[in-house]
């Protein structure tokens, strides 16, 4: 076997074997599971820097595993798929780190932190699928292995939060199975292609391919969260924070996003959605998301459930930036992958933070936690901010894209959507930065526990919402630096548009 | 010329007769004799590997006159399927019964039927498979009742009542066969037999019989009490090997020596009732309170996913597709039966940690043994055929050859099967899930615990991930 | 001739025996019943293996001399399963 | 017996009693050739025995037999397994002690017969075992309660014998380069003899053993740990 | 012995035979029932032995008819005590 082809399989084992040894790993070794995770974490980066190089230059690196005739395993690096596992990546080097922290005292450390690394690879593996076999493969994994840390904390809460979130993605996914197998049994095995491969099927297949499109819409978008398939996820924010942030912002809802990406772009190309409708079916689905997400935002009190329905309609522009013919519009919603990866976590790490150190949960609670936690409130500014849409923060990148893309394809009622959309994010998010900053202080906080060390809270809580913050920060201000995903999200419209 | 098909039989017979002699040693003996038996087993899977199918005549004459022996790539693999299960089952034993009495009736009994079970699959003879079928139905009930309490007396006492039924009908075929074709050899009859009345009556009596005995849906009542009340590592046997023994049979007949007799009826009829299993049997491993009875109930509906494959590969042509829909079906029972033996051995623990194996309170047990609470998992996983384990792979299979071959009914079923699958096992799973009590370690008793593991992690990892050496070793051995 | 005869006398004895064996509950009973059903079944291996002038087939024999023993053992085991819960129950 | 549920099983086995009458007689007129007969006597000097029947079940079908052999230690194990014996009967009478001490002696002396016989006669081990069992059951009758058995720790070992002489044999005549159970011409008349004598032997043991319903003497509990 | 002649004997046998078997399936009494089917058990031998079965014969009476009845035999006579002292209301024996 070549460098080349064991680089992703590679990716994948460097969380995936950390993993499985932290099962065994005994409760009370903090330092040598601690030395797992970030070791793991560490070389996983440190591949992924290999890889983005290499597919820069234009190099191909492919893991193949021949499961049974016909059935092939790959993992592959393409551009897009680069952008996804860099992303993953990053995020759970920052979010180990918070994690760490995070769980200090509580039980059953191993269970956690095995399952986490079982997710992380399972996105990875995501990311780096090949085809649609292996996309399933994993998104399957994802499932099994997120289930456990939705029901961690084992209270009736949490166990009603889990099951309600696998009898969604479990139904979701045997429909995405059932579509997966109905278009290898039409097409044969088939890798994914740029610029998508059912294009040269005859026209008498049409009706079928609509019906598998379905199929497919349908076992991705309960995972991304597109309305109405989006019950599970405010339900499951009974999780710990770190799960809620790396999970329900990063891996889970994206690798539904993700794989909605994959199916327009890389399976049916964007020619053919357009030519059987299913870009306009798309573009009313993410938009009704998105209108109807940041409608329910408005009510919630809950912070974390103020943030899962925030998410529920961010995560929509992905697929609304997939909707829009053209390759402005493509660049706006891949680069969205990315940037609301980075404000969304942010936002989760600072509310764990606010839970953690002040007992605080709920927005009517969060009355001059800004003099309290001064830097915690900073880096949930820069996220809120983000999200509405304010320059230089990454998420005025992303609608910039969107607005161009649709006024390119003479799609204005794009515009409304942004707009209306913004509006309520705004709506939304200012009354929380007014209360947080301009606000009295309480004489006493629900249930402080004074930090430690130096700072408002501890420094593991502490320095990733800093960090992600910093990043939506770069990635808006030097969008158009080389390796930035902006350019990277144009270096795959590039590609995908030849 | 050492006959390494005979060896299969012989090694765990001679096993079980010196645990019989030499009671105080039985488990040593026992052991020592599980050792052999999977060299005898590795030995005709390599043999099989390389010449594609082993015929030995036994006595040294031919067939019809004598009996023969013969191993191919399907039963090669349940071979080894055996072979593994009876490993792991053979080394939990010595963890899990404590009392040396107790080891010492398990041992004989359950060395004859690793001896018939290996007897059967390498069988090719009509007769001699009634008398393997006999030997196997006579240990698995005398061994279901070990424990000796009323409940598991009386539902193994069923089940040899209803094992004799299924004998004498399947001995009336034979007899019937035997009239019109004077003879008694599996291939010779495929030779020379022509859909007719005799033919179809002795298909239809034999297929009653196994299907008893397969506790194929409508037949399956007797299963669950007896597989429930039976020693943990019998139910293991009895629900991963037994009960495929005699579907195995089923599958013989009807697509090899049956062949030109099967109508796309009949076979249609199989798949139906298959399907029937399958939302029976799911349902009511929802419904069971009890852990080892919904692992029995679940072995009723697994049963029917492999009674799905039937019409399907009666309705293809000989050809590669009907080759790998074949090595799915293979691949599905192998999963099943390494996840069901992993499931029944977990199970037990539970059981014998806890005292009950009510799943409503299993939450501080399941929870304080992470070992066996990740083998249920893992087999669960299986069970509900998700990936990466090989009942995933034989599912994509299935399905794609329902929609190819435009019998898309059979797909709903399997999505209401998974989703059932899903639900019973994530009902037991959830119980697992709790702040406290955090475990010590992760395998508290290795000599039970590991083989229980492994055997699980075999239907999820190996066989998904390596089920591409099956299709060589059937490829061969079907001649595609 | 006599090959139908007999062997027809073996078709009913097993269906008599089926019936039997679904009709009624008590163990010795339906242990009757199986043992008919398998004589039924002997029976016509015996009928089916004379062949008037010329000496009879041997293999059926065997068959059936293979199948009693069969049949008594598994009776026996039956019996023996019976017993012990007679035992337990008397116990009670 | 239910009276409805009765009539419809009654109808049923009616119409399946018909279906395979009809069955057999056209089987019986497929297949009325000399199936394996003619073979069967055709090989029957190679086998060393001149009764058909002990040929097929010691020679041509011996594996059969060694298989129907363990399927009746199956049975015995199962019933040891279920617990102690019951205690036997009270002592017998003056008239039937006298009878066994009659009876007893002329069924093992006809056991011996029929198993010498066997080889060109009908007779055999089976017929010979079940005599030797008979003696036992009547043994027990009488009021002995191991039914003329030896202790425990012998009869494991008579009980086994039958099928242990028969595979080792096997296993010996493939470790002389023919098959298993594949008898060496010239020996085959001996080899077989001696496999009948050890089967009468396990034979007689199993089934006295299984009329005494139980393990003797020992009375630990066989339950598992569940 | 003309044929039709020999066809009545074995008319006979062969309705003797089912007679029996039918006799010892429903006989009310248990006891009586195992009698029946030892009979029944022997009479097969004797056809057998007319069907120049020789050794299955004398292997159906030895074992068939009489080992398996001497073992039903003292199941039944167990029922029928138990029976007794039960009062006679359970007369059929253990469920199975």
């Amino acid at each position: 076997m070549s460098l080349e082809s064991l680089l992703p399989v590679s990716i994948l084992l460097s969380s995936l074997l950390p993993g499985v040894f932290i099962f065994l790993v005994k409760e009370e070794s903090h330092i040598l599971r601690g030395v797992l995770n970030m070791a793991g974490a560490l070389i996983k980066l440190l591949l992924v820097g290999v890889m983005i190089w290499g597919v820069y230059r234009g190099e191909v690196y492919e893991t193949r595993l021949t499961l049974a005739p016909g059935l092939d395993l790959v993992l592959a690096a393409d551009a897009l798929s680069v952008l996804f596992v860099t992303l993953s990546t990053v995020l759970w080097l920052v979010t180990t780190i918070y994690a760490i922290g995070y769980l200090e005292h509580s039980p059953n450390r191993s269970r956690f932190f095995g399952f986490f690394s079982l997710c992380v690879s399972a996105t990875v593996g995501i990311a780096l699928a090949g085809n649609l076999l292996s996309f399933v493969i994993f998104y399957e994994i994802l499932t099994l292995a997120t289930y456990p840390l939705v029901a961690h904390r084992g209270t009736p809460d949490a166990t009603r939060g889990a099951k309600i979130y696998l009898a969604y993605t479990m139904s979701g996914g045997v429909l995405l199975l059932v579509g997966a197998i109905w278009l290898q049994a039409i097409t044969g095995p088939v890798d994914f292609t740029q610029g998508g491969y059912l294009g040269v099927l005859s026209e008498g297949l049409h009706g079928p391919l609509v019906a598998v499109f379905l199929l497919l819409l349908a076992g991705l978008g309960v995972k991304a969260a597109i309305v109405p398939l989006h019950g599970w996820l405010p339900q499951s924010m009974v999780a710990p924070a770190p799960v809620s942030a790396l999970l329900h912002a990063v891996a889970v809802v994206k690798a539904g996003a993700f794989g909605i990406l994959r199916v327009v772009y890389d399976v049916y190309g964007v020619g053919l959605a357009d030519q059987l409708g299913l870009l306009t079916l798309l573009g009313i689905l993410a938009s009704t998301t998105i209108i109807y997400g940041s409608i329910r935002a408005l009510s919630q009190d809950g912070l974390k459930k103020r943030l899962a329905y925030s998410t529920v309609s961010q995560v929509s522009y992905i697929a609304l930036g997939a909707s829009i013919l053209g390759p402005i519009a493509t660049i706006g919603g891949m680069v969205h992958l990315v940037h609301q990866g980075i404000m969304k976590i942010t936002l989760f790490f600072c509310a764990g933070n606010y839970a953690e150190t002040l007992g605080v949960h709920n927005v009517s609670q969060m009355d001059g936690v800004g003099r309290r936690m001064p830097l915690t409130t900073l880096a949930f500014s820069v996220g809120a901010l983000g999200m509405i849409g304010i320059p230089p923060i990454a998420g005025f990148v992303t609608k910039w894209y969107l607005g161009l893309g649709a006024v390119e394809a003479d799609a204005h009622w794009v515009l409304l959507v942004l707009a209306a959309s913004s509006l309520l994010n705004a709506a939304y998010f200012l009354p929380i930065l007014y209360r947080a900053w301009f606000r009295p202080e309480p004489d006493s906080w629900p249930k402080e526990s004074l930090p430690q060390g130096r700072f408002e809270t501890m420094g593991a809580l502490l320095w990733p919402p800093l960090i992600t913050a910093a990043l939506c920060l770069i990635a808006g201000l030097f969008a158009a630096a080389p390796f930035s995903p902006l350019e990277w999200a144009e270096l795959i419209a590039r590609r995908e548009y030849l | 010329m050492v006959d390494s098909l005979a060896l299969a039989v012989s090694v765990p017979l001679v096993g079980g007769l010196l645990a019989t002699a030499i009671p105080k040693r039985a488990q040593a003996l026992g052991l020592l004799a599980s050792l052999v038996a999977v060299i005898a087993v590795a030995w005709v899977l390599v043999g099989v590997w390389q010449e594609g199918s082993l015929r030995s005549e036994l006595g040294g004459w031919a067939a019809p006159l004598g009996i023969a022996l013969v191993a191919d790539g399907l039963s090669a693999a349940l071979l080894a399927m055996a072979a593994l299960v009876a490993l792991g089952v053979g080394v939990y034993a010595t963890g899990y019964f404590r009392r040396g009495d107790a080891a010492a009736h398990f041992w004989p009994l359950w060395l004859l039927l690793w001896a018939a079970l290996n007897g059967l699959l390498l069988a090719a003879d009509l007769f001699n498979i009634y008398v393997t079928l006999e030997l196997l139905g006579l240990t698995a009930a005398a061994l279901g009742a070990l424990t000796g309490s009323v409940e598991a007396v009386s539902a193994n006492l069923r089940y040899l009542l209803v094992g004799l039924l299924g004998s004498m009908t399947y001995l009336l075929g034979v007899a019937l066969l035997y009239t019109a074709h004077g003879t008694l050899d599996l291939g010779l009859l495929a030779a020379v037999i022509q859909p007719g009345p005799v033919a179809a009556s002795a298909l239809v009596l034999m297929t009653a019989g196994l299907a008893l005995k397969a506790a194929l849906f409508p037949l399956h009542f007797w299963l669950p009490p007896a597989h429930a009340n039976a020693p943990a590592p019998v139910s293991a046997a009895l629900s991963a090997l037994v009960v495929k023994a005699a579907f195995y049979l089923i599958l013989r007949l009807w697509l090899d020596v049956f062949a030109p007799v099967v109508t796309p009826w009949a076979a249609s009829l199989m798949g139906l009732l298959g399907a029937m299993a399958i939302i029976w049997g799911s349902w009511r491993a929802l419904r069971s309170e009890r852990l080892k009875l919904l692992a029995a109930y679940s072995t009723v509906a697994q049963i029917g996913y492999l009674c799905l494959f039937i019409p399907l590969l009666q309705a293809l042509p000989p050809g590669s597709e009907r080759d790998d829909l074949f090595v799915a079906l293979v691949l599905m029972a192998l999963t099943h039966g390494l996840a069901k033996a992993g499931l029944f051995l977990a199970a037990g623990l539970v059981q014998r940690d806890a005292g009950h194996d009510r799943i409503d309170d299993l939450g501080g047990t399941a929870q304080n043994m992470p070992a066996t609470t990740f083998t249920i998992a893992l087999a669960g996983t299986a069970l509900i055929g998700l990936p990466p384990s090989g009942s995933f792979i034989g599912k994509w299979i299935l399905m794609t050859s329902a929609i190819e071959s435009g019998q898309w009914w059979w797909i709903l079923v399997i999505l209401v099967g998974t989703l059932l699958a899903a639900a019973y096992v994530f009902r037991v799973l959830s119980r697992a899930f709790n702040l406290e009590p955090t475990p010590r370690r992760f395998v508290t008793q290795a000599r039970t615990e590991v083989p229980a593991l492994l055997l699980a992690l075999a239907s999820v990892a190996v066989l998904g991930l390596a089920a591409d050496s099956l299709w060589r070793l059937l490829g061969m051995g079907e001649g595609a | 001739m006599a090959q139908l005869l007999y062997g027809g006398a073996g078709v009913v004895l097993f269906a008599l025996g089926l019936w039997a064996f679904l009709v009624y509950t008590p163990l010795l009973r339906k242990l009757i019943a199986l043992n008919i059903m398998g004589s039924g079944v002997f029976h016509l291996l015996i009928a089916i293996a004379e062949r008037g002038e010329l000496p009879p087939d041997p293999v059926p024999h065997a068959l059936v001399l293979t199948g009693i023993v069969v049949a008594v053992s598994a009776t026996a085991l039956a019996l023996a399963m019976g017993r012990r819960l007679e035992e337990d129950e008397g116990g009670r | 017996m239910k009276s409805a549920g009765g009539l419809v099983i009654g109808a049923f086995v009616l119409l399946l009693a018909i279906w395979l009458l009809w069955v057999v007689q056209t089987a019986i007129d497929i297949g009325a050739g000399p199936r394996l007969a003619e073979q069967a006597f055709a090989g029957l000097p190679a086998t060393g025995v001149s009764n058909p029947v002990t040929a097929v079940l010691l020679s041509y079908r011996g594996y059969d037999t060694l298989l129907e052999l363990a399927v009746l230690l199956a049975a015995l194990l199962g019933i040891w397994s279920l617990g102690a014996a019951s205690p036997g009967f009270q002592a017998a009478g003056a008239v039937l002690q006298g009878m066994v001490t009659l009876v007893v002696p002329l069924l093992i002396l006809a056991g011996g017969y029929l198993l010498w016989v066997g080889g060109h006669a009908p007779g055999g081990a089976f017929q010979a075992g079940a005599l030797l069992g008979a003696a036992g059951v009547v043994m027990r009758l009488a009021g002995d309660e191991r039914a003329g058995l030896p202790p425990l720790a012998a009869q494991r070992w008579l009980v086994v014998a039958g099928v242990a002489v028969f595979v080792l044999v096997g296993i010996a005549t493939m470790g002389l380069g023919a098959g298993f159970l594949a008898y060496p011409i010239g020996w085959s008349k001996w080899l077989i003899l001696a496999i009948e004598t050890a089967a009468t032997v396990a034979i007689g043991t199993t089934l006295a053993a299984a009329y005494v319903g139980g393990r003797p003497w020992s009375h630990a509990d066989v339950s598992g740990q569940s | 012995m003309t044929a039709g002649l020999l066809l009545l004997f074995d008319l006979v046998l062969v309705t003797t035979l089912v007679g029996l078997a039918i006799a010892a399936l429903i006989s009310p009494d248990l006891r009586r029932a195992v009698m029946l089917f030892i009979a029944f058990g022997l009479w097969l031998a004797l056809v057998w032995a007319r069907l120049r079965a020789p050794d299955v014969a004398l292997a159906e009476a030895a074992i068939g008819a009489g080992l398996g009845g001497a073992l039903m035999l003292a199941a039944a006579r167990r029922a029928a005590r138990r029976a007794s002292a039960n009062g006679g209301i359970d007369a059929e024996g253990g469920e199975a």
